[in-house]
């Protein structure tokens, strides 16, 4: 079944404020969306309105045709989201924390293709260094070797490209790519122009927080 | 249908139901947080160190000679367990909130309440629980009378999970917070009396000589209250905290 | 159904409601509160045993019955205010915890002047008020954990969530604390077990609690409409509102 | 009907006297506290909306850069 995100007339009000208003966002299988605004535009809150995690705004989205209170375990289900965080536990090994990643995500992958994924992202050797150890250039990466071994449609990733080097830049925009043209999707906050990532659609978040009436 | 891509990898997975690995997902999360706990011994013996040292305030404050302190060793062994399961309750949800994995816990396709019910799991094992068996220890410093010994750990150990079970919900609300420790104490505190009662009541009981299976009874009757009720109100404020 | 419960949740349709209710309660309270204490002090006999310190009942009562409403109240306005998203509810709740909490600190106050001449000391660990001690802390948590958020949209969902975690807990306390009561004092004497009182000394005491719940509503209703200007001021209606009368 | 003779009975109410009406003052007193509170709290509130609509209106006649739509 293709993959299909769309919401509609989505508004949503901060403490008084219209962060926006009659907002409609649709992404489709084999789509990278760009969203784009100044700090405190709301990006991040439309983002995790998007993976259904803050209920309380107006308009509605919905997730393979199906309003979103109900199909929300099925979004989750094929849903990786990347936060500000690393979202790694710093006592334990990266190996681990992808472990906990596969179970939680229910896809229990075995541990080969975890080492391939650590691997993958340059971290052959390191899977069993308690991650505290590790430099933050190599954190980031345990983070990105998510991106690999966790084969879920919907990417939701919320400015990836902070703290990385060039090398790295060029890789995260080719698996990208790589993943929407394998027919998943990424929804992607960054300053970053994603200039060889083909087809990038854009949403500009205006900004201008119009006061709610 | 998955066109093979260039990486060794296989293309993204074709759009799935949420199966159930309910079960997986709660004990993958008990296990990865024994293994934290494991990995750092050091913040499991915090609170049994700040219970000795509670319980020897008592003798120098109070007086050395053993009538006196056998008449309050029971309501101040269970008092200053309590406080010790409290004081460890502030890093049930803090850790993983600074490095991001609490946020990650929400998104699962789990319910959160479930997922939440392993943690604290964690937190009874590794802090409850050591309390109950220490507490015997101190009671001898405390020269507790024959008897109620066994009391003291059983209703400990079970009063001991519903302090784990209503203090995580204290520490969803203020994990988010900057000082959320002692606003934390302040709310859960009140919430903890009953079982206090009931863990003394039982004590007392016991040095009488009497039936203290009870009261025993009642404490785990609050437990099953908690473990009904809890894990909804945990999830929901971990959502404020996070999401707002 | 549907339509009013929604239009309940208006801040505006609250607000012109309110206007129209809340004097009625004012001047509600202020009879039944003046009559009650004219009563209560002057006219009810005096009680055989404690003598007219007993008149202390006529504040007591009422208090504790108001300082346990208002936690029930708050319960019920924060799953409102969860549950079907109606912001007037948690306004409300927001404006009547502090009274909540003043009623039980005055129950406190006033049960402990009673005990004085009953039970000769200032504080007896009797099992009402100990209750009602841990009810202060209860309201207490639920005062703190709302201002403790940056914003106040979280504040409002936790003191919503506390409130009814503490609501559930209530008679749990209640519960515990009578049957520590009676396992270390024997039946003591408790101030307000009354065998049956004589109609002239209830009728003032149910004067004054109607004349309580008559002060709760016309308090809250008063600050409710204060709460919606502050939260909705920039709204439109409000602004026209304002425009016309000068 | 009335419960005591004379107003210096009602006062000392036989040695309660000063436990019943300081219980009663606190009350009392709370309750009268607390609607002046009230009263001047809601004063309050408006005059600070007036003022700010007040401003906003002047802000508004004079050319104004960004349209603030109620």
């Amino acid at each position: 079944m293709r993959l299909c995100l769309e919401a509609r007339q989505l508004a949503c009000e901060r403490d008084g404020r219209w962060l926006f208003r009659g907002l409609d966002v649709v992404l489709k299988a084999g789509e990278v969306l760009r969203v784009e605004g100044p700090n405190g535009s709301g990006k991040t809150t439309l983002l995790k309105i998007l993976c259904g995690q803050i209920a309380d705004v107006d308009g509605e989205v919905r997730w393979q045709g199906r309003a979103l209170p109900r199909a929300r375990a099925d979004l989750l289900a094929n849903l990786l989201y990347l936060g500000h965080a690393p979202g790694i536990k710093a006592n334990l090994s990266a190996l681990e924390n992808l472990r906990w990643y596969q179970a939680l995500g229910g896809e229990g992958r075995p541990d080969a293709e975890l080492e391939a994924a650590l691997a993958e992202v340059g971290l052959a050797g390191f899977e069993d260094v308690p991650t505290a150890q590790l430099s933050a250039g190599q954190k980031r990466r345990v983070t990105l070797a998510r991106l690999v071994s966790s084969r879920r449609a919907l990417w939701v990733l919320d400015e990836p490209f902070t703290a990385i080097d060039v090398a790295g830049v060029a890789a995260l925009e080719r698996r990208l790519a790589s993943h929407a043209a394998s027919g998943g999707a990424v929804l992607v906050t960054t300053h970053h122009p994603l200039s060889n990532v083909p087809g990038v659609r854009r949403l500009t978040m205006d900004g201008q927080r119009q006061v709610a009436s | 249908m998955n066109t093979p891509m260039s990486g060794s990898i296989e293309a993204a997975e074709p759009v799935r139901e949420a199966g159930d690995g309910l079960g997986r997902a709660m004990a993958a999360t008990f296990r990865r947080d024994l293994t934290a706990v494991a990995r750092r011994p050091g913040d499991a013996l915090t609170p049994l160190v700040f219970f000795a040292m509670v319980i020897t305030l008592f003798p120098l404050g109070i007086s050395p000679e053993p009538e006196r302190l056998a008449l309050i060793a029971p309501g101040v062994l269970w008092v200053a367990a309590l406080l010790s399961a409290l004081l460890s309750l502030d890093g049930l949800f803090r850790g993983d909130f600074e490095d991001g994995t609490l946020e990650q816990l929400l998104l699962a396709p789990h319910p959160l309440s479930l997922l939440v019910l392993a943690k604290v799991a964690v937190h009874w094992l590794t802090t409850g629980l050591p309390l109950a068996l220490m507490a015997p220890l101190l009671g001898v410093l405390l020269a507790l009378p024959q008897g109620s010994y066994l009391a003291l750990s059983a209703t400990l150990a079970l009063g001991s999970g519903c302090i784990s079970l209503i203090g995580a919900i204290g520490a969803g609300l203020t994990v988010g917070l900057a000082r959320g420790g002692m606003l934390l104490s302040l709310l859960v505190l009140p919430l903890f009396m009953p079982v206090l009662i009931f863990g003394t009541g039982a004590m007392g009981a016991a040095l009488g000589g009497g039936e203290w299976l009870g009261h025993l009874a009642v404490i785990g009757a609050l437990l099953s209250v908690a473990l009904m009720a809890a894990p909804v109100a945990i999830a929901a404020s971990l959502r404020i905290s996070i999401h707002g | 159904m549907w339509a009013f419960f929604h239009k309940l949740g208006s801040p505006r349709w609250f607000y012109g409601i309110a206007a129209r209710l809340s004097p009625w309660c004012w001047a509600l309270a202020l009879a039944l509160i003046l009559v009650g204490s004219v009563w209560g002090l002057a006219f009810a006999p005096a009680d055989y045993q404690q003598g007219n310190s007993f008149r202390i009942i006529y504040v007591h009562v009422p208090a504790a019955f108001l300082a346990q409403s208002i936690f029930l109240a708050l319960a019920a306005s924060g799953f409102v205010f969860m549950v079907w998203k109606i912001k007037i509810a948690d306004m409300a709740a927001a404006m009547m915890a502090p009274l909540g909490a003043a009623m039980t600190a005055i129950a406190l106050l006033s049960g402990s002047v009673w005990g004085k001449p009953t039970w000769g000391t200032w504080w007896q660990w009797d099992a009402r008020l100990t209750s009602m001690l841990i009810l202060l802390f209860l309201y207490l948590g639920v005062m703190l954990i709302r201002r403790a958020f940056a914003r106040p949209q979280s504040g409002a969902k936790a003191a919503s969530v506390l409130a009814m975690v503490g609501v559930i807990n209530i008679p749990i306390i209640k519960y515990s604390v009578e049957w520590w009561n009676t396992l270390h004092q024997p039946a003591s004497f408790t101030i307000t077990e009354r065998p049956a009182m004589p109609v002239e000394m209830w009728m003032p005491l149910l004067i004054m609690v109607l004349g309580f719940y008559a002060f709760f509503a016309a308090f809250t209703l008063t600050r409710t409409r204060t709460e919606i200007l502050r939260r909705e001021g920039h709204k439109r209606w409000v602004k026209e509102l304002f425009e016309e009368r000068p | 009907m009335m419960a005591f003779e004379s107003l210096a009975e009602l006062v000392s109410m036989g040695s309660h006297g000063p436990y019943v009406w300081t219980a009663w003052g606190a009350t009392l007193g709370f309750l009268l506290l607390s609607v002046i509170l009230v009263r001047g709290e809601s004063r309050g509130v408006r005059r600070t909306l007036r003022r700010r609509l007040r401003r906003d209106a002047a802000v508004a006649s004079s050319p104004s850069e960004d349209q603030d739509e109620g």
